[in-house]
C-alpha cells in the first residue's frame, strides 16, 4: 500500500503544482492573487473539451486550444482590469478583488453556455485504464501531469535563470519601478507574464480534468483554496516554491488518508500550513523580507 | 377586499367557461440554478417544467391551468429564505416546492410552516426536514427507507459480508445517507473494514481507494453525489478495484455511464425510481423528457416531476375559493391522503415525527427498486 | 545618559558595526558623523529597539535597553526622526502630533465612550501640547492640514514636533537637515539650539558637517562601522583620520539620491 | 397612512430577511474594516462568525439561554479563539497573515465538521428558535458603530490609523503594536460573532459550509468595495453587495454576470470605494 500511496502522492502533489504555477507566476510578477485563475483554469479544461467533442480534434490540439484560449482570457483580464488598476497604483488588494468579479463572471457565462451539469471528456481521448506493475497502478494521465509538470518547471526555471526575457522578469519582481528606470518594457512583460500564467492555468485544467474525469463550471473554486495553500507553503512568488509546496501538499493530504484518517486530512494539511507559517514567516521558499505591500 | 374577491369568484363561477381559461393556479419552485448544486437544480426545474406542461395541456385542474415561478436560490440559505418569502408574501403561491439542498430547507421551511403554506420537498433527504411542520411534505426518499433493501439484496446475490465505505463528510446530502448506511449495515450485521472520506470538489480519490483495497473488502459502500462518484468509479477501477460499489440516491443517474465511461459497471442502487423501470408511466415520461431537454433525466428529475402531479392530484379534490389563505389550508388537508403512481412508481404519504415525536409532516413511503450497472445501462435486480 | 558598551552587528556576514562605544551625556547636543553607509542609521536602530544588536549593551539612564520592543524604549524616553521622513501622510498636523502624546493620555473605555469629564480634560490637554509643540517647530499655523501637503522642510520639523510629543528625555534626530535649503538649515538649527535650551538631551546624525559643527559640542565619527574619534567638533576637524575618511571619497551629500 | 401601513405590511413580508441580512452583514464588514483600520490584513471573519453562530446555537439549543445570554457567548467565544490565535499570528506580515488567517477557517471548518456530537457535523444545527427581532438587529449596529466611532476617535483609533500608516514610526511613538493589534483582532472577532449568533437566530439552521473561504472572501468585499476610508464605507459596502443580487433577479440567467462586472465597474472607476469622502470633496468643491 505504501507504494501505491507514494504514487498516488506524487501525481496529487503535481496536480495541484501544475495549477498553483501560473497562480504564484501573477504574484510573483504583478504582486497580485489573481482569484480568477480557478476559472481562467476551468476555461481551459471547457476549451479544450469543446475542441474533443465538437471539431473532433486529437488531445494535443486540444491542449493547444486551451493554452491559446486561456492565455487570451488571462491577458484580456490583464488589459481591461489589472492595467488600469496598476496604472493608478491601487493597493493590493484592489485587484484581487476585482478578480473575484471576474471570476464570476466567468464562472457564470460558462455556466450559461454550457449548462450547470458535469461534463467529462469523451473516453479514449488519452489511453484509459491503467498500467500495472507489481501490484501498482499508474494511469498515462498521471504519468503525463508528472512529467509535464517537471518539464514545465524546468522550462520556466531556466527561462528565468537564462534567458534575458527571464532576467527582466526577476528585476521586474524586484521592484517594477526599478526595472522601469533601467529600460525595462515593464508593461510588456505583465502582458507576457498574464498571457502565460493563464495558458499554464488552462494546461492544468485540461489536464486536472482529464486525471478527475469532471469538467464542470465551478471546478476552479476548490482548486484556488489548493492552489493558495500551495503558494503558500511554497513561498509566494516562487516557481521551486509552487512544485515544492504541491509536492508538500500532495503528500500531507495523501499520507493524512493513509495513516492519519480520512477525516483528518484537511485537518492536518490546513493544521501543516498554519505551523509552517509560525515557524517560517513567508513559507519554505519565501524571501526573508518581502516586497512592501 | 373580501367582498370584492366573494364577488369575483361569484362571478367567475356563474361564467364558468371563461373562468376556467382565466384562472392560473400559482406554484413556487425555489431550486439552485446557479452555484455548486446548479446541476441539481436544472434537473429539479426540467421535472417541474416537464409536469406542469402536461397537466396544462391535459386541460389542467378541473379546468385551472398551473403556473410555475421559478426563483434562483443559489443553494445557499439566506438565499432559500428570501425566495421563498418572495414567493409566498408576493408572489402568493399556493404551494413552494424545494429548495434544492437540504441545509436551504432547514432554513426555509420554517418560514412555509409559519405561514400556513404547504411547502414540498422534492430533493431533500437529511433527516428532521419533516419535523419542521404540518405542512411539510416530501417525495425525497431517504436512504434509511431505500437501504435495507439494496444491502439484503447484495448480501443475497454476491454474498457481501465486509465492506469499505467511502463518502462525502462535508455535505449534508451524502452525510445522510452515510449515517443511513452505518445504521443498515449495523442492522443487517455486515462488517465495516475501514471508513474514509472525502470533500466536495476534491479530484483525487486514490488515497482513500487504495486504503480501502488494502482492506480487502467485499464491495465498496460509496455515498457521493455525480461530479464525485463519476470520478471515484473510474478512479476505483483504475487501482484494480473492481468489487461491486453500492450507491446512493446521489450517483442514480444515467449520467453516470457518461461520467464513468468504461468504469460504471457494477454499481448497485437502490431507489424507488430507476430509468430502467419499465412502467408505462415511467417510460413516457423519460421519452418525454428526452425530447423536450435533450438529455435523459435523472432520480432528482423524476421527483419533481411526482411531486408536481401529487400536488396537482389534490389539487383537484379541492375546491379552490379565491382565498389564497383559505386554499392553502385546503390543500394541505388533501395532500396526506393522495396515492398516486408516477415515474417513481406507487405513491403515498406517511406521518414522520419531531424531535418530541409529535405528528409533524409527511415523507414518502415508497418501495425501492434494486438496480445495478452493466454496459450501460442499470439492470433491476429482483 | 546614553551608553553604547562595544556594540557590533552583522547582517549576514556583513560587519556593519564593530565594537562601538559611545556615550551621550545628559543635557548635550550630541554629533554622529560619518561618510555614507558607515552604519550611522543602524546605530539609531539599535537604540530604538528596531533590530537587536549582535553583541554589545546599550544602557539609557542606567537601564540596559536589550530585548525591550521600540514601544517600550519609547516610553523610558527616547524619541527620534527618520533619515526618510515617516510622518503619517493621511492624518493632519495635529492628528500626527497626538499620537506621539499616545503614552500619555490615560482614560478609560467607559470616559471614552461616553466622553466623560475625564476624556475631555485628557483630550483637551493633549490638543493644548500638541498645539504648543507644532509653535515650538513654526507649524502652528497649520494645525489642521493633512501632513502629506507640507513642504520637505515642514515635514522634517513636523517629525521632531511628533518626536517631542512622546516627551523624551533624549531625542535622536536623523539626518535632520537632508535636502534642505541653506536658510531652512540655518532655520532648523535654531529650533534645535531652542528644543536644547529646554532641557532635552539631543542626538543627531548628520552628513552636513557645517551644521553639525555648529551645533554640537561633541562629535563621534563612525567610519566602516567603528568609531576613529569622539571629540570636541575643533579637535575632530584637525584629526588626520578624519580628514582622511571624508577626503577618501568625495562630500557626497549633495548627490545622494533624496528618498 | 393605511396605504402605507399596508403596503410596509408586504414590504415586510417577503423582505424583513433580506432587511435584517443587510444589518448583519454590515456588521460583519464592520468586524473586518476594524482590523484593516488597524492595517491588520486578517480574514479570520467568517470563521469567527460561525465560531460565534455555533456558540451561541448551541447555548440556546442545549441550554435554553435566554438570547441575551446567547449573544453573549457568541462574542465571548471567538473573542478568546483570536485571542490565543493572535499573538502567534499576529506577527505574520501582510499577504502571509491574510492567508494564515484564511487557512485558520479552513481549520475551523474541519474542526466543525468532526465533531459531529456537538455541531452536528456536515448536518449543522437544525430548529434554533427564531429570536431575532429587527430591533435586535438595529441595536446591535446601532452600539457597534457608535463604539467604533468614539473608538476611531480616541487615541485607540489614532493609534490603530498611525499603525496603518507606519508600524515602524507608530512603534516609536510609543504605540504598543502586538497589543492594539491584537485589541482590534479580539474586537473584529467578538463584532463577527455577535452577526453569527444574529443570522443562527434568523435562519433557523446553520451548517459548517457558511463559514468557509467564501465567505471570508465576500466580507472582505463588502468593506474594501464600500471603502474604508471611514466607517461608513464598509457599512455602503455590505448594503451594495447584499442588495445587488436581489436587485439583479430580473435579469435570471444573466444576473451573476451582470453582477460579477458591476463589482469589476466600482473597483475600476470608483478607486477609494463607493464611500469616499475625498471624492465627494472633489466633486462638490467645498473643502479646504
Amino acid at each position: 500500500m505504501f507504494a501505491q500511496q507514494l504514487i498516488n502522492a506524487l501525481s496529487l502533489g503535481s496536480v495541484y503544482a501544475l495549477f498553483a504555477l501560473g497562480f504564484t507566476l501573477i504574484f510573483g510578477v504583478l504582486g497580485v492573487i489573481n482569484l480568477a485563475h480557478g476559472a481562467v483554469f476551468m476555461v481551459g479544461a471547457y476549451a479544450a473539451l469543446q475542441a474533443v467533442v465538437l471539431a473532433e480534434l486529437p488531445i494535443w490540439a486540444a491542449l493547444v486550444i486551451a493554452f491559446i484560449i486561456s492565455g487570451l482570457v488571462g491577458l484580456a483580464i490583464d488589459i481591461l482590469v489589472l492595467s488600469p488598476l496598476r496604472k493608478r497604483d491601487a493597493p493590493h488588494l484592489i485587484p484581487m478583488i476585482a478578480t473575484i468579479g471576474v471570476a464570476i463572471m466567468l464562472n457564470s457565462a460558462a455556466q450559461g453556455l454550457f449548462g450547470a451539469d458535469t461534463l467529462r471528456f469523451p473516453p479514449g481521448v488519452v489511453p484509459d485504464g491503467s498500467i500495472e506493475a507489481g501490484g501498482l497502478h499508474i494511469t498515462a494521465v498521471e504519468i503525463g501531469i508528472i512529467a509535464l509538470t517537471i518539464v514545465i518547471m524546468v522550462v520556466l526555471l531556466l527561462g528565468l535563470r537564462r534567458t534575458s526575457i527571464g532576467k527582466a522578469l526577476r528585476a521586474v519582481a524586484e521592484s517594477p519601478r526599478a526595472a522601469a528606470l533601467l529600460g525595462i518594457d515593464v508593461e510588456g512583460l505583465f502582458r507576457k507574464t498574464s498571457f502565460v500564467a493563464a495558458a499554464l492555468g488552462g494546461v492544468a485544467g485540461v489536464l486536472i480534468s482529464l486525471y478527475a474525469n469532471a469538467v464542470y463550471p465551478l471546478m476552479g473554486q476548490p482548486m484556488l483554496h489548493k492552489g493558495i495553500a500551495v503558494i503558500i507553503l511554497g513561498g509566494m512568488g516562487d516557481i521551486r516554491g509552487a512544485l515544492i509546496g504541491g509536492l508538500f501538499l500532495g503528500f500531507a493530504e495523501v499520507f493524512a488518508v493513509a495513516y492519519i484518517g480520512s477525516t483528518m486530512r484537511d485537518a492536518v494539511a490546513f493544521g501543516l500550513l498554519f505551523l509552517i507559517l509560525l515557524v517560517r514567516p513567508t513559507g519554505l521558499f519565501g524571501k526573508a523580507n518581502e516586497r512592501k505591500a | 377586499m373580501r367582498f370584492m374577491r366573494s364577488a369575483i369568484v361569484a362571478l367567475a363561477v356563474t361564467t364558468g367557461a371563461v373562468s376556467s381559461q382565466a384562472a392560473e393556479i400559482k406554484v413556487g419552485v425555489a431550486a439552485a440554478l446557479s452555484g455548486l448544486a446548479a446541476q441539481y437544480g436544472a434537473a429539479i426545474r426540467n421535472g417541474f417544467e416537464l409536469a406542469a406542461d402536461e397537466i396544462n395541456a391535459a386541460g389542467g385542474i378541473n379546468g385551472d391551468t398551473i403556473k410555475l415561478v421559478v426563483e434562483d436560490e443559489q443553494g445557499r440559505k439566506e438565499e432559500a429564505i428570501n425566495v421563498f418569502k418572495k414567493l409566498i408574501f408576493q408572489d402568493k403561491v399556493l404551494v413552494v416546492f424545494g429548495p434544492t439542498l437540504s441545509n436551504s430547507a432547514s432554513a426555509a421551511h420554517p418560514i412555509a410552516q409559519a405561514s400556513r403554506t404547504p411547502v414540498f420537498g422534492t430533493s431533500n433527504t437529511a433527516d428532521g426536514i419533516t419535523a419542521v411542520g404540518n405542512y411539510v411534505f416530501r417525495n425525497s426518499v431517504t436512504e434509511a427507507d431505500v437501504l435495507p433493501d439494496t444491502l439484503k439484496k447484495i448480501v443475497e446475490k454476491e454474498g457481501v459480508k465486509k465492506v469499505g465505505v467511502l463518502y462525502g463528510n462535508d455535505d449534508v446530502f451524502t452525510k445522510s445517507s452515510y449515517d443511513n448506511f452505518v445504521k443498515a449495515l449495523k442492522d443487517q450485521g455486515i462488517a465495516v473494514t475501514t471508513t474514509e472520506t472525502f470533500a466536495k470538489g476534491d479530484v483525487d480519490f486514490k488515497a482513500q481507494l487504495t486504503k480501502i483495497k488494502a482492506t480487502e473488502p467485499d464491495a465498496i459502500v460509496l455515498s457521493a453525489l455525480l461530479a464525485e462518484g463519476g470520478p471515484i468509479l473510474v478512479q476505483a477501477r483504475q487501482l484494480g478495484i473492481n468489487l461491486p460499489i453500492i450507491g446512493g440516491n446521489g450517483i442514480n443517474s444515467p449520467k453516470i455511464f457518461e461520467l464513468a465511461k468504461g468504469a460504471s459497471d457494477n454499481l448497485w442502487v437502490g431507489s424507488p425510481w430507476s430509468v430502467s423501470s419499465d412502467t408505462d408511466v415511467n417510460r413516457n415520461f423519460i421519452t418525454a423528457y428526452e425530447r423536450k431537454f435533450g438529455s435523459k433525466p435523472d432520480q432528482f428529475a423524476a421527483q419533481a416531476f411526482d411531486a408536481l402531479n401529487i400536488v396537482a392530484a389534490a389539487l383537484k379534490t379541492v375546491e379552490l375559493s379565491g382565498d389564497i389563505a383559505k386554499d392553502r389550508i385546503a390543500l394541505r388537508d388533501a395532500l396526506p391522503d393522495v396515492t398516486w403512481t408516477g415515474a417513481t412508481g406507487p405513491f403515498k404519504f406517511k406521518q414522520a415525527q419531531d424531535r418530541s415525536g409529535k405528528p409533524a409532516g409527511y415523507d414518502a413511503d415508497q418501495k425501492p427498486i434494486v438496480s445495478v450497472t452493466k454496459d450501460g445501462v442499470y439492470e433491476i435486480v429482483n | 545618559m546614553l551608553e553604547l558598551t562595544s556594540i557590533s552587528k552583522s547582517f549576514g556576514g556583513l560587519k556593519v558595526l564593530d565594537d562601538v562605544n559611545l556615550t551621550v551625556p545628559q543635557g548635550s547636543i550630541f554629533g554622529l558623523i560619518g561618510p555614507n553607509g558607515a552604519g550611522k542609521t543602524t546605530v539609531f536602530n539599535l537604540i530604538t529597539g528596531l533590530i537587536p544588536p549582535t553583541s554589545g549593551t546599550i544602557t539609557f539612564d542606567g537601564a540596559d535597553l536589550a530585548g525591550l520592543p521600540p514601544h517600550r524604549i519609547t516610553r523610558l524616553g527616547i524619541a527620534r526622526t527618520f533619515q526618510n521622513i515617516r510622518i503619517f501622510k493621511e492624518m493632519s498636523l495635529l492628528e500626527n502630533v497626538l499620537v506621539g502624546r499616545h503614552r500619555h493620555i490615560d482614560y478609560g473605555v467607559i470616559s471614552m465612550l461616553f466622553s466623560l469629564p475625564d476624556y475631555r480634560a485628557q483630550e483637551a490637554a493633549a490638543r493644548t501640547r500638541a498645539y504648543e509643540l507644532l509653535d515650538w517647530v513654526g507649524l502652528g499655523g497649520k494645525a489642521h492640514e493633512i501632513a502629506d501637503t507640507l513642504s520637505y522642510g515642514e515635514q522634517r520639523r513636523l517629525e521632531i514636533a511628533r518626536a517631542l510629543a512622546t516627551e523624551p528625555h533624549l531625542l535622536l534626530l536623523d539626518e535632520p537637515v537632508a535636502g534642505m535649503n541653506p536658510a531652512e538649515k540655518t532655520e532648523l538649527m535654531k529650533a534645535v539650539r531652542a528644543i536644547n535650551e529646554r532641557g532635552y538631551t539631543v542626538f543627531l546624525i548628520e552628513h552636513d558637517m557645517r551644521f553639525v559643527m555648529g551645533l554640537c559640542e561633541q562629535v563621534a565619527v563612525l567610519n566602516f562601522g567603528r568609531i576613529i574619534t569622539c571629540d570636541k567638533p575643533e579637535a575632530v576637524r584637525n584629526n588626520p583620520d578624519v580628514i582622511e575618511a571624508y577626503l577618501g571619497r568625495d562630500d557626497d551629500a549633495n548627490t545622494r539620491e533624496r528618498a | 397612512m393605511d396605504a402605507f401601513l399596508l403596503w410596509f405590511d408586504e414590504f415586510w413580508a417577503v423582505y424583513s430577511n433580506l432587511v435584517l441580512t443587510l444589518g448583519i452583514n454590515a456588521l460583519l464588514a464592520l468586524s473586518i474594516w476594524l482590523t484593516l483600520a488597524c492595517g491588520v490584513l486578517a480574514l479570520a471573519n467568517a470563521a469567527f462568525m460561525g465560531i460565534g453562530a455555533y456558540a451561541g446555537a448551541l447555548a440556546t439549543l442545549n441550554y435554553d439561554s435566554p438570547f441575551a445570554l446567547s449573544i453573549g457567548v457568541a462574542m465571548v467565544a471567538p473573542s478568546l479563539v483570536a485571542l490565543a490565535i493572535g499573538l502567534p499570528v499576529l506577527r505574520l506580515g501582510g499577504v502571509y497573515l491574510a492567508m494564515a488567517t484564511l487557512g485558520f477557517g479552513e481549520v475551523v471548518r474541519v474542526v466543525i465538521l468532526n465533531t459531529e456530537s456537538i455541531t452536528g457535523g456536515a448536518l449543522g444545527l437544525n430548529g434554533i428558535p427564531q429570536y431575532t427581532q429587527w430591533w435586535h438587529v438595529l441595536l446591535a449596529l446601532v452600539i457597534v458603530i457608535f463604539v467604533l466611532a468614539r473608538l476611531h476617535r480616541s487615541k485607540t483609533g489614532r493609534a490603530f490609523e498611525a499603525i496603518k500608516v507606519d508600524e515602524t514610526a507608530a512603534s516609536l511613538m510609543g504605540v504598543d503594536l502586538r497589543a492594539n493589534k491584537l485589541l482590534a483582532f479580539v474586537l473584529g472577532a467578538a463584532i463577527a460573532g455577535l452577526a453569527g449568533a444574529l443570522n443562527a437566530h434568523l435562519t433557523f439552521f446553520i451548517g459548517p459550509q457558511e463559514y468557509g473561504f467564501d465567505r471570508g472572501v465576500e466580507i472582505l468585499t463588502m468593506a474594501i468595495l464600500g471603502g474604508v476610508t471611514s466607517i461608513i464605507g464598509p457599512i455602503i459596502g455590505a448594503v451594495f453587495l447584499t442588495l445587488l443580487p436581489e436587485l439583479l433577479r430580473g435579469l435570471a440567467d444573466f444576473r451573476l454576470i451582470v453582477n460579477g462586472f458591476i463589482l469589476v465597474a466600482v473597483v475600476l472607476f470608483l478607486p477609494n470605494g463607493l464611500w469616499d469622502p475625498a471624492r465627494f470633496r472633489r466633486w462638490f468643491g467645498s473643502g479646504r
